[in-house]
Order: C-alpha cells, then sequence, then structure tokens
C-alpha cells in the first residue's frame, strides 16, 4: 500500500548473537509511515531481539538500521525514545513501586515552574487511559494492579509520546478480546495519524485484523515481506514454520476436531477435587465446584473476575479463610501453602511468568525438576542422570527452543520460558492441574501442540482447570466451563450447553 | 542533705583495665554516699558530648569525664560552665585554650608511662652483653591517644641509644588476638633478630608471649618483653619469667575523684593536677606485689 | 516445532573456536574461580619477592611452622563465618550479628571452662548460645519479616552485650591444655582449625550438591515467590540459613578464643562481619543473592588474611594499612569484573 | 513486603513520640525543651548524613563510606585551616567538593564497572579512613576564629537553644524532600530502585542517575563533617566510627525499605530521633553498666521495629 512513499525505517542485514546462540542472521524490516506491520515467527525466531536492537537496547553485530534516510544507532531506550521511537517491549518493563500515573510519566512529567506538576499529571494520566476505557486509582502504586492492567499503562506510556514509531512487542498476550479491540481503536486512529506501528503477536485473528503487512522471522532470519490481504493463514502459518504449502496437519480447526473426537470424561468419572464454600474477605466470594478425573474444567470471565483469585486460594498461593476443599473423601481446611497442594497432587502454572514462574539465572533444567524436587523433598535429590533426561524429554514435548538444557532460562524467549515453567508441572505428574494463562505468548503451533499434549495427559486421568482470557480456546478445550463474574462463581455450563453466545451473555452478567 | 549527683562519661568497656576503671569509679561513689549518673560512650567522643549535653540538662552536680581524644572539647564545655556545672577529667587531659573549663585532671600521663618502659629498657641494654638489641613495638590502636602518647614517650626515653634499635612496629590493636597475630608476624619475617618486644599494653603481651612460645622461643629470655598497664595476668606472666616489666597505669582513680568532687562542690581549693601514684613492677617484685593486685 | 529446534542447533554451536588450546586456557579463565585465585596468587607472588622465608616451611614441635601455616590457621575462623555469611547472602539476607556471636560463644566457652566444666560441656554450651542467636535472627527475619540488616543489627548492639554480662567485662583466661587443642593445636603437623574449617565447608558443599538444598537455596536467592509457589519451604530454609550461620559464627568464636586462651567479649571478632563479606564478595558471590560460590569465599578468607599478614611482613606502617587495604579490594573488584 | 511506606512512616512517627512520652513519665525533666533540642544538636551531623544515605537506599544500592568521608572530612578541614591556613569559606567548600568527587568516583565504579555497591564503598570506607591517618595519625584542633564562632553559636528558641548546625540539616531536609518528591531526578531515583532495568527500559538516565545519588551521599557525609568540626572543632581519624550502620539503620527504621524503590527522606528524621531518644533515655536513666547499656539499645532497637513491623501488618489485612 505505502510502498510509493518511503520507509520511515528500514533494519537490514542485521546480525546478532550471544553466547552460544544466534540469535539473528540477516534480519530485516521496512517500516512505513501510516501502516500497522506485524512481525510473526515461532518462539525463539527472533522477533524480541529484533526489536531490542532497533530500540537500542542490544547492540547489533552487524546491520545498518536507517531512519528517514540517514543511519541510525541508538545506544540505549533514551536515544530511541529521542529518535521518535517508542517501544512497549514483551516483558512488561515498568517500575512497581511507582504509581500508575508516574509509570506512564515518568522521564517526561508535566513540569510547573521546573517541578514535577502532579496534579496535571495525574488527571492527564487518568484520561489516558480512560481512553482505553480503564478506570482506575492512578495514584495506587502499579503493583496493586494486575498484569493485564500493567500492560495497558505500559501501552498508554508508549502512546503518550508524541513518536512516529510506535513498538509494541506482544502487547495483546495478557488481554482479553474486548480489550484488545479498545486497543485496536486506538491503534487504528494512530495509523490514520501517519504513524508506523509495528506489532508482534501470535495470534493470527489479531494479525489479519489489524496488519496491512505482515515480516515472517524464521530462525533469526527474514522470511520475507508481504501484504495481509495476499497472504492466506495457512501459507503464513507454513512460512513460520518453514514447510511447503500445501503441507497441513494442523489449524484450529483440526485442533477442535481432535477435541470433538476424544472421549467425553462424563458425569461417572469420579470427583478428584471438590471446593465447599471456598472464599476468602474481600477477594472471592465462596465457590463450589467440583473437578473430575480427566476433564479439562474451564473458568471463563473478563478480567479481575477472580479466577486467579479461585486459583491461588485453591492452590494456597494465597490463605483461605473460609470453606474446605475436599480430595478423595479427605476434607482439608484450605492449604495453607502450595505445599499442600503439590503434595495433594495439584499443580499450578501462573499467569505472571516473569515474577511467579522463572528463576531467571538458573538452567532450564533447574527450572524444569524444581518443583518435582521440592515435592520429593530436600534429601531426595533427583540424580543428575535423571534431571538431564527429564529436560531433555520436555524440550523434545514441548518443541522448546534452547541452545542446551544448562541455558539460564532468562535468555530464552518469552515463548521459551513459558514452555519451560508449563514442563515444571507437568513434570511433577499433578492430579490436577491449573493453568493460568498457559498459552500467553506462545506461537500458534506450539499452542496446539501443548493443548493436545495436557490433553492426552487428561485422557489418561489428568484433570485440569484451564483460565484464558481468549473465550474459544476455553470454548474448544473444556468439558464443562464455570463463567465467573465480579469475584464470583455465576453459571456453570456443560459440553453441550457451551456455545459463544450463551457464554458471553453469561459472562457479561445478562443470563436470562 | 541532698546526696551529691555526678555524672560520669565513660570511654567504654574496651579492655579489661577500663573495666576496673569504671568498678573502681562505681564502688567509690556508693561508698561516698554519691549518686552517679553513669553513660557508657561505647568509644565514641560525640557520644560522650552527647551524654555531657545531657547531664547539663539534667541540672547535675559535676561532671567527670574520661575523653576519648584530646580535642574537641571547647564548646559542651562552655555550655558546662555557662550552667554552673564543674567539671573534672579524669584519665587525661583535654586540649582547650581556656583552662578555667575544668577544675582539676585526675590520672596517669600515657607520655610517662612510655618513658618509664624506655628507661627500664634503657637501663637493662646498658647492662647487657650484647652489642645491639633489636625491638619490635606492638602499638594500640591506630591514632588513639595511649598509642601515640606511649609511643611518643618511649621513642623520647630511647632516642640517640645506640644499643636499641627499633626493627618493625605495627598496631596490634590493643587485643590479645591482633598482638598474638602480629608477633606471628614478626617472628617469621625476623626470627630470632628479635630481642626485645615492647607492647603499649598487656594485653597484646600476653598475645605475643603466646606467639613467641609457639615459635619454640622463650617469652622473658629469648625475647625481653616490656609492657604498660600492670593487670593482672602481667603479673602472673611475670611470676612465670615471661614478661619482663610492666610499667603500671593505675585504673583506680574511684576515690580520688570522688574526694575531688566532694571537694569542688564544697567550694574547696583543688589542685590542677591529681597525679595517680603509678610503679613500674619489674619481674622481680612481681611474686610479692601479686597477692596485692585488684583486677 | 521439533525440526526448528534441532536445526538451531548447528547455529547455537557455531562459536566454537577452532583450536583446542586456546579453548582450554578459555575455559580455565572464565571459571568463577579463576579471579579470585588469581588475585591470590598475585598476593602471594608479592610474598615470594618482597619477604624472603614468607614460603619457608620447617617442622617445629612436631608440625609444620611458618608464615603460610600461619595464615592457614588464622585464615580457620574467618573461612567458617564467609561460609555461614556466604548460606546467608545466597538466600538474599545478610547478617551483620557474626562478630557479636563470636564474642559471645567465645564468652560462654571461657567462662565454663575456667569453672572447670567439661571441656564438650563448655563447647556444647558455646555453640547452643550461638544457635540461640541465628535462632532469634532467623525469627525476626523470616517470621516477623523484618529486613535482615536491622535484624541483626539488634544482636550486633545487644550480643556483644550480653557476651561482656557473661564475663562481667573481664577478659576471662583459661589455663586447661585441652582448651587449646582447637585452635593451636596440630593434627597431622596442620592446624587443628583448619580442620575444623575444611569440614564444615566440605559438608556443606556436599550437602549442597548431594541433596537439593543448593537448588533450593539458589531458586529462595533469586526469585522468593515462584520458589514458593514451586512449593519449596522457602521461610524455613531461610530461617535455617541463619541458624547455620550463627553456629559457623559460633565455631569461630570457639576457635579464636581457643588461640588466645580467653575470651575478651569487647574485641573477639570485632568486625569480622565485615570481612566475611568482603570475602564472600571477593568470591564472586552477588550481594543480591542466588547464585554463589562456596570455594570462593574461602579463597576470599584467604586472600584477606593473606594481605593482613602482607602487610604485616612487609613492614607497612600501620597508619597506610587501610589505605593498602582498599586499594587492594578495589583491584581485586576491577579484575572481576570483565566476567559480567 | 511493606507496601505501604507511607503508613509505616506514619507508625514510626507514633511510636517515636509513645517513646518520648514513656521517658517523660519515667525521667524528670526528659521532655524538657533544651532536652529535645539537644536531640535535633546531637544529632544534626548523622540526620545529615541519614538524608544522603536515603538517596542511595532509594536508588537501591547502599554507601558504607560515609562514616570515613566524614572523619576524612574534619580531616581536611582541619588540616586546611591549621597547615594550610586556607580561608575558612574555601576550606568548605573544598571539603563539600572532596565528599562529592569522592562519591561520584564510587557511583561510577559501581555504575560502569557493574561493581557491588556494599563492596566498593566498603574500599571507600577503608581508604578514606585510611587517608585520614595518613595526613596525621593526631587530632588536629581547629582554632580558627571563625569555625569557633560558629561552633559556639547558639540560636535561642523559647528558653532553649540550638546550634547552626541543626538549622542547615534541616534546611538540607526541606530542600532533600523536594528534590526527592518533586524533581526528576528523584523520580528517577526511585524508579532504579524499585527496578533498575525497567528504569533503563523506560529511557530513564539510569547511570546519571546512580553517580549523582552517590555524589550526594558523599557530599552530604562531607557537609556532616563540617558540622562534625564545628560541633567538636577538632580533625581526627577516629571521628563518627560506625556512623555509617546509624545512619543506615535511622534509613530504614525511618521507613524506607533496603531493597530500594519505598520510603520517604523524611524517615530519615524519624529514624535519627529515634536513635537519639533511645541513647538520651540511657544516659537519662544513668544506672546501666556498659554491657547492660549495648542489651538496652539492642532491646528498644528491636523492640521498636517488632512493633513497627506488627502494625504494618495489622493495618495491611
Ligand atoms: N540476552 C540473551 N542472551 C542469550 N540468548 C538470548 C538473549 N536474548 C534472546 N536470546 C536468544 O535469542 C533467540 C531469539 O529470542 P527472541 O526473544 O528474539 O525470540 P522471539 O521471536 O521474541 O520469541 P517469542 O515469540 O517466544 O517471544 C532465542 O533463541 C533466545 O534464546
Ligand atoms: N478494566 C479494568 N478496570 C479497572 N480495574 C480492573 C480492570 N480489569 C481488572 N481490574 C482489576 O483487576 C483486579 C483483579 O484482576 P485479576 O486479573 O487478578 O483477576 P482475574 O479474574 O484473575 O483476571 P484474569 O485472570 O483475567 O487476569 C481487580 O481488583 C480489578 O479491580
Ligand atoms: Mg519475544
Ligand atoms: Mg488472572
Amino acid at each position: 500500500m505505502a510502498n510509493t512513499v518511503a520507509p520511515v525505517l528500514e533494519l537490514s542485514g542485521i546480525h546478532k548473537e550471544f553466547p552460544g546462540v544466534k540469535a539473528l542472521s540477516e534480519a530485516g524490516l521496512r517500516l512505513y509511515p501510516g501502516e500497522v506491520h506485524t512481525l510473526m515467527g515461532q518462539n525463539g525466531a527472533g522477533k524480541s531481539t529484533l526489536i531490542k536492537v532497533l530500540t537500542g537496547v542490544h547492540a547489533p553485530d552487524r546491520g545498518s538500521i536507517v531512519m528517514e534516510g540517514g543511519e541510525i544507532r541508538p545506544g540505549s531506550t533514551q536515544e530511541a525514545q529521542d529518535l521518535g521511537i517508542s517501544t512497549v517491549y514483551q516483558e512488561v518493563n515498568l517500575c512497581p513501586n511507582l504509581s500508575v500515573a508516574e509509570n506512564i510519566f515518568i522521564g517526561r512529567y508535566p513540569r510547573k515552574w521546573g517541578l514535577v506538576d502532579w496534579g496535571a499529571m495525574r488527571t492527564r494520566a487518568a484520561a489516558l487511559l480512560r481512553d482505553l476505557e480503564i478506570d482506575i486509582d492512578v495514584t495506587a502504586p502499579l503493583s496493586r494492579y494486575p498484569l493485564a492492567i500493567q500492560q495497558m499503562v505500559a501501552i498508554s506510556r508508549a502512546l503518550n509520546i508524541s513518536a512516529r514509531v510506535l513498538v509494541l512487542d506482544e502487547p495483546t498476550s495478557s488481554l482479553d478480546e474486548a480489550e484488545v479491540q479498545l486497543l485496536f481503536r486506538v491503534l487504528r486512529r494512530l495509523r490514520e495519524q501517519g504513524m508506523a506501528i509495528l506489532f508482534v503477536t501470535h495470534f493470527l485473528d489479531q494479525t489479519y485484523a489489524i496488519s496491512d503487512r505482515i515480516t515472517v522471522m524464521r530462525n533469526g532470519e527474514r522470511e520475507g515481506e508481504y501484504a495481509a490481504a495476499d497472504l492466506s493463514r495457512l501459507a503464513l502459518v507454513n512460512k513460520m514454520i518453514g514447510k511447503p504449502a500445501d503441507a497441513e496437519d494442523g489449524g484450529p480447526a483440526a485442533a477442535a476436531e481432535r477435541q470433538e473426537a476424544r472421549s467425553d470424561a462424563g458425569d461417572a468419572a469420579p470427583v478428584v477435587l471438590a471446593t465447599r464454600g471456598l472464599g476468602r474477605k474481600g477477594v472471592l466470594q465462596p465457590v463450589d465446584m467440583q473437578v473430575r478425573a480427566g476433564e479439562v474444567l474451564g473458568l471463563a470471565g473478563l478480567l479481575g473476575a477472580g479466577r486467579t483469585e479461585l486459583a491461588r486460594l485453591l492452590f494456597g498461593a494465597d490463605r483461605a479463610d473460609k470453606g474446605d476443599i475436599v480430595i478423595g473423601d479427605k476434607a482439608f481446611g484450605a492449604f495453607a501453602n502450595p505445599r499442600q497442594a503439590i503434595a495433594a497432587g495439584i499443580g499450578f502454572c501462573s499467569e505472571d511468568r516473569k515474577l511467579e514462574g522463572a528463576v531467571l539465572s538458573l538452567s532450564v533444567r533447574e527450572n524444569l525438576v524444581l518443583a518435582l524436587q521440592a515435592r520429593q523433598g530436600m534429601l531426595r535429590a533427583i540424580p543428575m542422570q535423571r534431571q538431564r533426561e527429564l529436560a531433555e524429554e520436555y524440550v523434545k514435548a514441548l518443541g522448546i527452543r534452547t541452545a542446551s538444557i544448562e541455558t539460564p532460562i532468562g535468555t530464552l524467549s518469552g515463548g521459551n520460558q513459558q514452555k519451560v515453567l508449563l514442563a515444571r508441572w507437568l513434570a511433577t505428574g499433578p492430579r490436577l492441574m491449573i493453568l493460568d494463562e498457559p498459552t500467553r505468548g506462545i506461537d500458534v503451533r506450539a499452542k496446539q501442540e501443548i493443548m493436545d499434549y495436557v490433553t492426552t495427559l487428561c485422557k489418561r486421568g489428568m484433570s485440569l482447570l484451564f483460565i484464558s482470557s481468549e473465550l474459544p480456546e476455553v470454548l474448544r478445550c473444556s468439558d464443562r466451563m464455570i463463567v465467573m463474574r465480579d469475584r464470583a462463581a455465576c453459571g456453570e455450563y456443560r459440553r453441550g450447553d457451551l456455545d459463544e453466545t450463551t457464554v458471553l451473555h453469561a459472562i457479561a452478567g445478562e443470563t436470562a | 542533705a541532698k546526696p551529691l549527683v555526678m555524672g560520669f562519661s565513660q570511654v567504654g568497656a574496651e579492655s579489661e583495665w577500663r573495666s576496673a576503671n569504671t568498678a573502681s569509679i562505681k564502688d567509690a561513689a556508693k561508698q561516698a554516699g554519691i549518686t552517679l549518673k553513669f553513660a557508657d560512650a561505647q568509644q565514641k567522643q560525640e557520644n560522650q558530648v552527647k551524654a555531657i549535653r545531657s547531664f547539663i540538662a539534667q541540672r547535675v552536680d559535676v561532671i567527670a569525664f574520661s575523653p576519648v581524644v584530646e580535642t574537641g572539647w571547647e564548646t559542651v564545655l562552655r555550655e558546662a560552665k555557662a550552667a554552673k556545672i564543674p567539671v573534672i577529667l579524669t584519665d587525661r587531659a583535654v586540649n582547650v585554650a581556656d583552662k578555667s573549663l575544668y577544675v582539676t585532671l585526675i590520672g596517669s600521663d600515657f607520655v610517662e608511662e612510655g618513658r618509664r618502659a624506655g628507661r627500664w629498657l634503657a637501663d637493662y641494654a646498658a647492662k647487657s652483653n650484647k652489642p645491639v638489641l633489636n625491638v619490635v613495638e606492638l602499638q594500640g590502636t591506630v591514632g588513639s591517644a595511649p598509642a601515640l602518647d606511649r609511643k611518643a614517650g618511649f621513642e623520647e626515653a630511647i632516642k640517640g641509644n645506640p644499643k636499641l634499635k627499633m626493627l618493625r612496629t605495627q598496631t596490634g590493636e590493643f587485643t590479645r588476638a591482633k598482638g598474638k597475630e602480629v608477633m606471628e608476624a614478626f617472628l617469621k619475617a625476623h626470627g630470632k633478630d628479635i630481642n626485645v618486644l615492647y607492647a603499649h599494653n598487656d594485653d597484646m603481651a600476653i598475645g605475643a608471649i603466646q606467639a613467641i612460645e609457639e615459635a619454640g622461643l622463650k617469652p622473658g629470655k629469648d625475647i625481653i618483653i616490656v609492657s604498660i598497664d600492670g593487670v593482672k595476668g602481667a603479673f602472673q606472666a611475670m611470676v612465670a619469667g615471661k614478661l619482663n616489666v610492666s610499667v603500671e597505669c593505675s585504673p583506680l582513680l574511684g576515690p580520688q575523684l570522688m574526694k575531688a568532687a566532694q571537694d569542688v562542690v564544697a567550694g574547696k581549693p583543688v589542685p590542677p593536677r591529681i597525679v595517680t601514684e603509678e610503679r613500674v613492677f619489674p619481674a622481680e617484685v612481681a611474686a610479692k606485689e601479686l597477692p596485692n593486685r585488684k583486677y | 516445532m521439533t525440526h526448528s529446534t534441532t536445526s538451531a542447533a548447528p547455529a547455537a554451536i557455531a562459536a566454537a573456536p577452532t583450536a583446542a588450546a586456546p579453548r582450554l586456557g578459555a575455559r580455565l579463565a572464565a571459571h568463577p574461580l579463576a579471579r579470585p585465585l588469581g588475585a591470590l596468587i598475585v598476593l602471594l607472588l608479592i610474598n615470594l619477592f618482597a619477604v624472603p622465608g614468607f614460603f619457608h616451611l620447617e617442622v617445629k614441635g612436631g608440625h609444620l611452622y611458618g608464615a603460610m601455616v600461619d595464615i592457614l590457621n588464622r585464615a580457620a575462623p574467618l573461612m567458617l563465618a564467609a561460609t555461614g555469611m556466604t548460606v546467608v547472602i545466597a538466600m538474599r539476607g545478610i547478617d551483620i550479628s557474626v562478630g557479636a556471636v563470636v564474642a559471645l560463644a567465645a564468652a560462654v566457652a571461657c567462662t565454663m571452662a575456667a569453672a572447670d566444666q567439661p571441656l564438650w560441656f563448655a563447647f556444647a554450651a558455646a555453640l547452643g548460645a550461638a544457635l540461640l542467636c541465628g535462632v532469634w535472627n532467623g525469627l525476626l527475619v523470616a517470621s516477623l519479616g523484618l529486613q535482615p540488616i536491622v535484624a541483626t543489627l539488634v544482636l550486633m548492639v545487644a550480643g556483644r552485650g550480653l557476651a561482656q554480662l557473661v564475663t562481667d567485662g573481664q577478659i576471662i583466661t583459661v589455663y586447661r591444655d585441652d582448651f587449646f587443642v582447637l585452635g593451636s593445636g596440630y593434627l597431622l603437623g596442620l592446624p587443628v582449625a583448619l580442620y575444623v574449617a575444611l569440614a564444615v565447608v566440605a559438608t556443606v558443599a556436599v550437602a549442597m550438591r548431594k541433596t537439593a538444598l543448593g537448588l533450593f537455596t539458589q531458586a529462595v536467592g533469586i526469585n522468593p515467590v515462584a520458589a514458593r509457589l514451586a512449593g519449596i519451604r522457602a521461610g524455613a530454609l531461610v530461617f535455617a540459613s541463619y541458624a547455620f550461620c550463627a553456629v559457623c559464627a559460633g565455631l569461630a568464636g570457639l576457635i579464636i578464643s581457643s588461640n588466645i586462651k580467653s575470651a575478651d567479649a569487647n574485641n573477639a571478632g570485632l568486625l569480622l562481619e565485615l570481612d566475611a563479606i568482603l570475602a564472600v564478595t571477593l568470591g564472586g558471590t552477588s550481594l543480591a543473592g542466588g547464585k554463589f560460590n562456596l570455594a570462593g569465599s574461602v579463597i576470599g578468607a584467604l586472600i584477606i588474611q593473606t594481605l593482613t599478614y602482607t602487610v604485616y611482613s612487609l613492614g607497612v606502617p600501620p597508619e597506610v594499612n587501610l589505605v593498602v587495604k582498599s586499594l587492594v579490594v578495589f583491584a581485586v573488584c576491577l579484575s572481576q569484573r570483565s566476567k559480567a | 513486603m511493606t507496601r505501604a511506606p507511607y503508613f509505616t512512616s506514619l507508625v514510626t512517627v507514633g511510636l517515636l513520640l509513645v517513646l518520648l512520652v514513656a521517658g517523660g513519665a519515667a525521667y524528670p525533666g526528659f521532655l524538657s525543651l533544651q532536652v529535645m533540642l539537644n536531640l535535633l544538636i546531637d544529632n544534626a551531623f548523622l540526620l545529615v548524613i541519614a538524608i544522603g544515605m536515603s538517596f542511595v537506599i532509594l536508588s537501591g544500592g547502599i554507601d558504607l563510606s560515609v562514616g570515613s568521608v566524614l572523619a576524612l572530612s574534619t580531616m581536611v578541614a582541619a588540616w586546611l585551616l591549621h597547615a594550610a591556613h586556607w580561608p575558612p569559606a574555601a576550606v568548605m567548600a573544598a571539603v563539600l567538593v572532596m565528599g562529592a568527587v569522592f562519591g561520584a568516583g564510587m557511583g561510577a565504579l559501581i555504575h560502569f564497572f557493574r561493581l557491588q555497591p556494599f563492596i566498593v564503598t566498603l574500599g571507600g570506607m577503608f581508604l578514606a579512613r585510611g587517608l585520614c591517618y595518613l595526613i596525621s595519625v593526631n587530632s588536629i584542633p581547629i582554632e580558627d576564629p571563625a569555625f569557633v564562632a560558629i561552633s559556639q553559636a547558639q540560636i535561642s528558641i523559647f528558653d532553649g537553644f540550638v546550634s547552626p548546625g541543626v538549622l542547615v540539616a534541616l534546611a538540607l531536609l526541606a530542600v532533600a524532600m523536594a528534590v526527592a518528591h518533586l524533581t526528576p531526578f528523584g523520580r528517577a531515583v526511585y524508579a532504579v530502585g524499585g527496578n533498575e532495568q525497567s528504569a533503563q527500559m523506560m529511557g530513564l538516565p539510569v547511570g546519571a542517575t546512580k553517580v549523582a545519588v552517590y555524589a550526594i551521599s558523599g557530599g552530604c557525609a562531607s557537609l556532616a563533617g563540617l558540622l562534625f568540626a564545628f560541633y567538636m572543632l577538632s580533625g581526627y581519624g577516629q571521628h563518627a566510627q560506625g556512623t555509617e550502620l546509624d545512619a543506615i539503620a535511622a534509613v530504614v527504621i525511618g521507613g524506607t525499605l533496603l531493597t530500594g524503590g519505598y520510603g520517604y527522606v523524611a524517615g530519615a528524621l524519624t529514624g535519627v530521633l529515634v536513635l537519639g531518644a533511645i541513647q538520651t533515655l540511657i544516659v537519662f536513666d544513668g544506672t546501666l553498666s556498659s554491657w547492660w547499656t549495648k542489651i538496652v539499645i539492642g532491646v528498644l532497637l528491636f523492640a521498636f521495629c517488632a512493633l513497627q513491623r506488627l502494625l504494618a501488618w495489622k493495618q495491611k489485612n
């Protein structure tokens, strides 16, 4: 479309090597004013690294970055900002101790007599967030809000600059449908104003909903650049994974079919875990629910509906002050800590990978065996040989892209970190697995593979409590679904009744 | 009458000598019927200043203190004077232009102690048949008043003496552990060349004696040991023949202090300098003296 | 996905250098112990040239005698303190009460030994007192949630007071031969204290490797929240680290008091906590917690002791001691920097 | 951890008042105006150091060199006056610049060479103290008339008085609070303390901020050195031993988290007053032996921190 005008930004021949890993080779990108350009590729393809090179976080080993005709070489995020490149990185990079308003404005405060004008900052921050339909207390510290809100704050921080280039690395991974639409509305407006927007996502729907053009990356290289309109979904997926265009073994539709085909757990299966009035004052209204062996129980709801809270209470991460958990025929007065839950055969993959999941400077292997080892107790160390086997096994099964199992997990790409954490819990062979946004940041194909893998385990008797902001995904996978609203469970649906409109109504609180 | 109230600011409890000093003052106060406000400064001058200010605020009858260091007392002593509270120094002098800021100084003279140690050694050297005696010195804490003065006094006394040669000097921080550690290093570096050890206090000497013994030498014979303070441990070492001489520095100035305090408050004249009686104890008299030692 | 992993592998190894010999050298240089060891060797070399007889060893009184032996003997308490400190620091903590605990343990041991209690009883009581200190610190940090530096500051101040209370402000001298074995005795020609320190270090090293303790310690140090969610008893481990550190300090206190045959409540272990922390950092462990290097801490302790000894042997005037020490600290730090 | 530094700070102020009132009840004359003013006079230098330390701790660092830099400042001031006969104003300026440069140097090592603050400032602590002894192992008296005049000046407040040092310290506190709260630099300090990597990614000048923070701390330490020189009229290498710990304790007691990012500069005042009040209580008691003094300080410190913590907990639940 915009090919008549000159690109605002052009990266070519970018090489970047980390110790032991070649992250980028011959990578490149052209970005035109007034377009939304989506960067696609599998986990570890080098998208985030390319963005970090562009914005001065990493220095490229080789290659050129040309902005509006002149070569640039930003040495820091600050320099990139000064050049008019504004970025939201993949992992939320904000200061948890500062207020929401400050996180948006730090570095370019509204001033009065040279001093920070707190009043103006507050009103402007509130206004910016209202654009994204978020109404929160902007003077509260950021850490008080869930990841999704933090993500929105990071986005509004980037939007706030009068930049010419806006870079968003997986901004939608923790947002739900409605919020994504809001974001897109803002992006379209900015596009109209002539801003060049670089966007990364793993959601094909989103890609096609917003992009003008798509650059596909594979193994650190630019695979190609396409107009979104000319590239079919299938072709796109195949280009990402590097298969000829006709090879086809998957796609959401196929997954759904396979899903259909699997044996229905049914009401006959024994109850693995049940809650009786489990709740906590000010956090969650008492919830009664049952999980049966081998079933996938979905939890749906809007952000803040209380799904994460329910999961945390179940797992003993937070302490419930009401109700019981019944496992088999034993009733526990709620778990006091995660250890008790783990001992009872529960696994919990948290939604906040950076804060609650990854132990960054430990290796993939160490991260992977952590929960299993903790359950076995400190004294019964898993032999190194076994640890390696386990790690290799899961690296293979989940397609974790890492230089070796001894690589620190912190140097893996976001999606691959997520897979390691998933493996951590799978390795404990839990009876009930709680997955809170497990597919966040994972590429299409891997997502499918992971869900397949997990459902296979379910067939063998593992139960799954599945929380995801993507309603279609929950619908597709669940045997049963509990809808939550306003920190209470407000409805339960069986597989037969599961259709999107009913559930949407329930979520919105318009149940007939 | 109301009992006399004395505010006393002690340096700390850094050594056995100091503990004996504190005990003497507390006992003497009890016997004299004086109410003692005791404040421990934990070796910090600023804490002493704080304590003195607080004594002034409490309107005690007399203030006494053992200054951590000579300098820096002018301001707070002026405040005491303005509040008409007499001040008595123990242990060492302060460096103030206006001598009327304190009434009297009770205590020992560190420089003199160093001199006495040096003089004893010079006498010994004169009798010795060795042409030259190599001396190593264990100093107190770097920069502390007793260390500086005992070093200065000793050097003054042996200056120009051709038979005494200073081989090494290093700080042992007034402690047994450091005294031993440094002496070990000296012995490894110089071995049998060392003839004399001069330690700024008995504790370091006691530590060094252990090092010398562990090196297979005989303290008191192979290496002559001179130290200062005259604590009980030193006497025991002298009786055992491991220490040659200890120059007394008496901590027992409680009775003198209380007497002076009562005189000052009663308006009687007090001499500006009250010297405590101190002696030099060579090993020969140690056995006789040991039973008399209180600390 | 699976093939992309395999195809990525060659790319990953592509960085491998060609010749084998430089590769070995490079790998040695990259070893975490390389730099602390290097610093130690440089110090020893300085001594080799500047201090005659530094490396001279002879047998005297049935044991080895020489500067090197002194350094090892002297470094033993510091190694112990540094070992305990390493564990605490690895779990994001810090313990500044080490010196006070040394004084307290020494005071208890000497008071009891001087009162003719059986030696084992005196030592057990001293270690018990140290353990109590550690339990106290652990409770303040792990249960009450105080910040480690203030929590241990309480004991740093009060502990020395307690020690002086035990000794009544006196230096307690012990005249029993069995009491000296720990601090000045020799076994097979080498100081007993060294065996004690190395035994503790070895025990910790083995526990860290052969059990999952090492993994858990690092996990708690790097990300306590994640560690708890993975089912690790983070609180209990933190608590235990302070208890262990205090027992190490107690042992150090026994060695120190046994070595000088007396307990000096006011001066025993003075500022030992700073030296211990210094040893840990010189050994390459970050004070931010997580990854730790036990052997490095031991080398750090040796560096500090060798430095002290060098200053004494070279005849550096005492007023220059501190400047020399600071310059060495800066030099060692800067030499370690390129690792980052 | 504490999500409510504001509340913690309030709790601390409340507990301080309780401590003072308890002291007043136990010891007659404790609550008199002059005793309270003495609290400020005697701790003015500590307050100044704690203010500088607050910035360092808020940025997630630590500065162990402050006590030694203080001593070095007194030494340099005394030496310049005594031996080099500089005019007093020049001496003061020189000392302040020296402290700031010393701090900035450490900051640069910490940031550019990625060294740990603890160890760099520990090195700085040895170095500054060592430099004192290179100048002289003796204490050097200050006899300069200007210094003496300042030292003995008394500014009366009702029927009590304070020293000029108190005014300097309080003015500095006001400025520091404004800087921390109202300037981009101050906010950057909080951001760096909250998450250094994020601050970098948000485009803040992390390096400059870190270097500046240590320069401020060094500058405050040398200003404290000047106040100390007025207070003591001498330069001495053994001055203010262990002051770094007092300052850190004051800042932490004042409600600032050592991990950085949470707390208020004003907490330094509360913290310093708490430590001062504990000491004053002990002097007023006047019956404690040296060792009981230590034990009681420890116990009071513990009681204070434990209460602070429990109250903050209570409020959260
Ligand atoms: N700091 C680092 N050190 C070492 N390797 C790194 C580092 N950062 C990235 N890598 C490696 O570079 C490769 C590309 O990672 P990158 O984060 O760019 O992938 P991505 O395309 O963003 O993936 P995802 O979709 O999972 O976010 C990965 O193999 C990763 O392990
Ligand atoms: N759009 C919004 N506006 C204001 N506050 C919100 C919004 N979305 C979420 N919140 C806040 O988020 C908090 C809980 O969010 P949280 O994400 O933990 O709940 P959740 O049900 O687990 O959501 P999810 O699992 O979808 O992330 C609530 O306190 C709520 O105030
Ligand atoms: Mg990425
Ligand atoms: Mg959630």
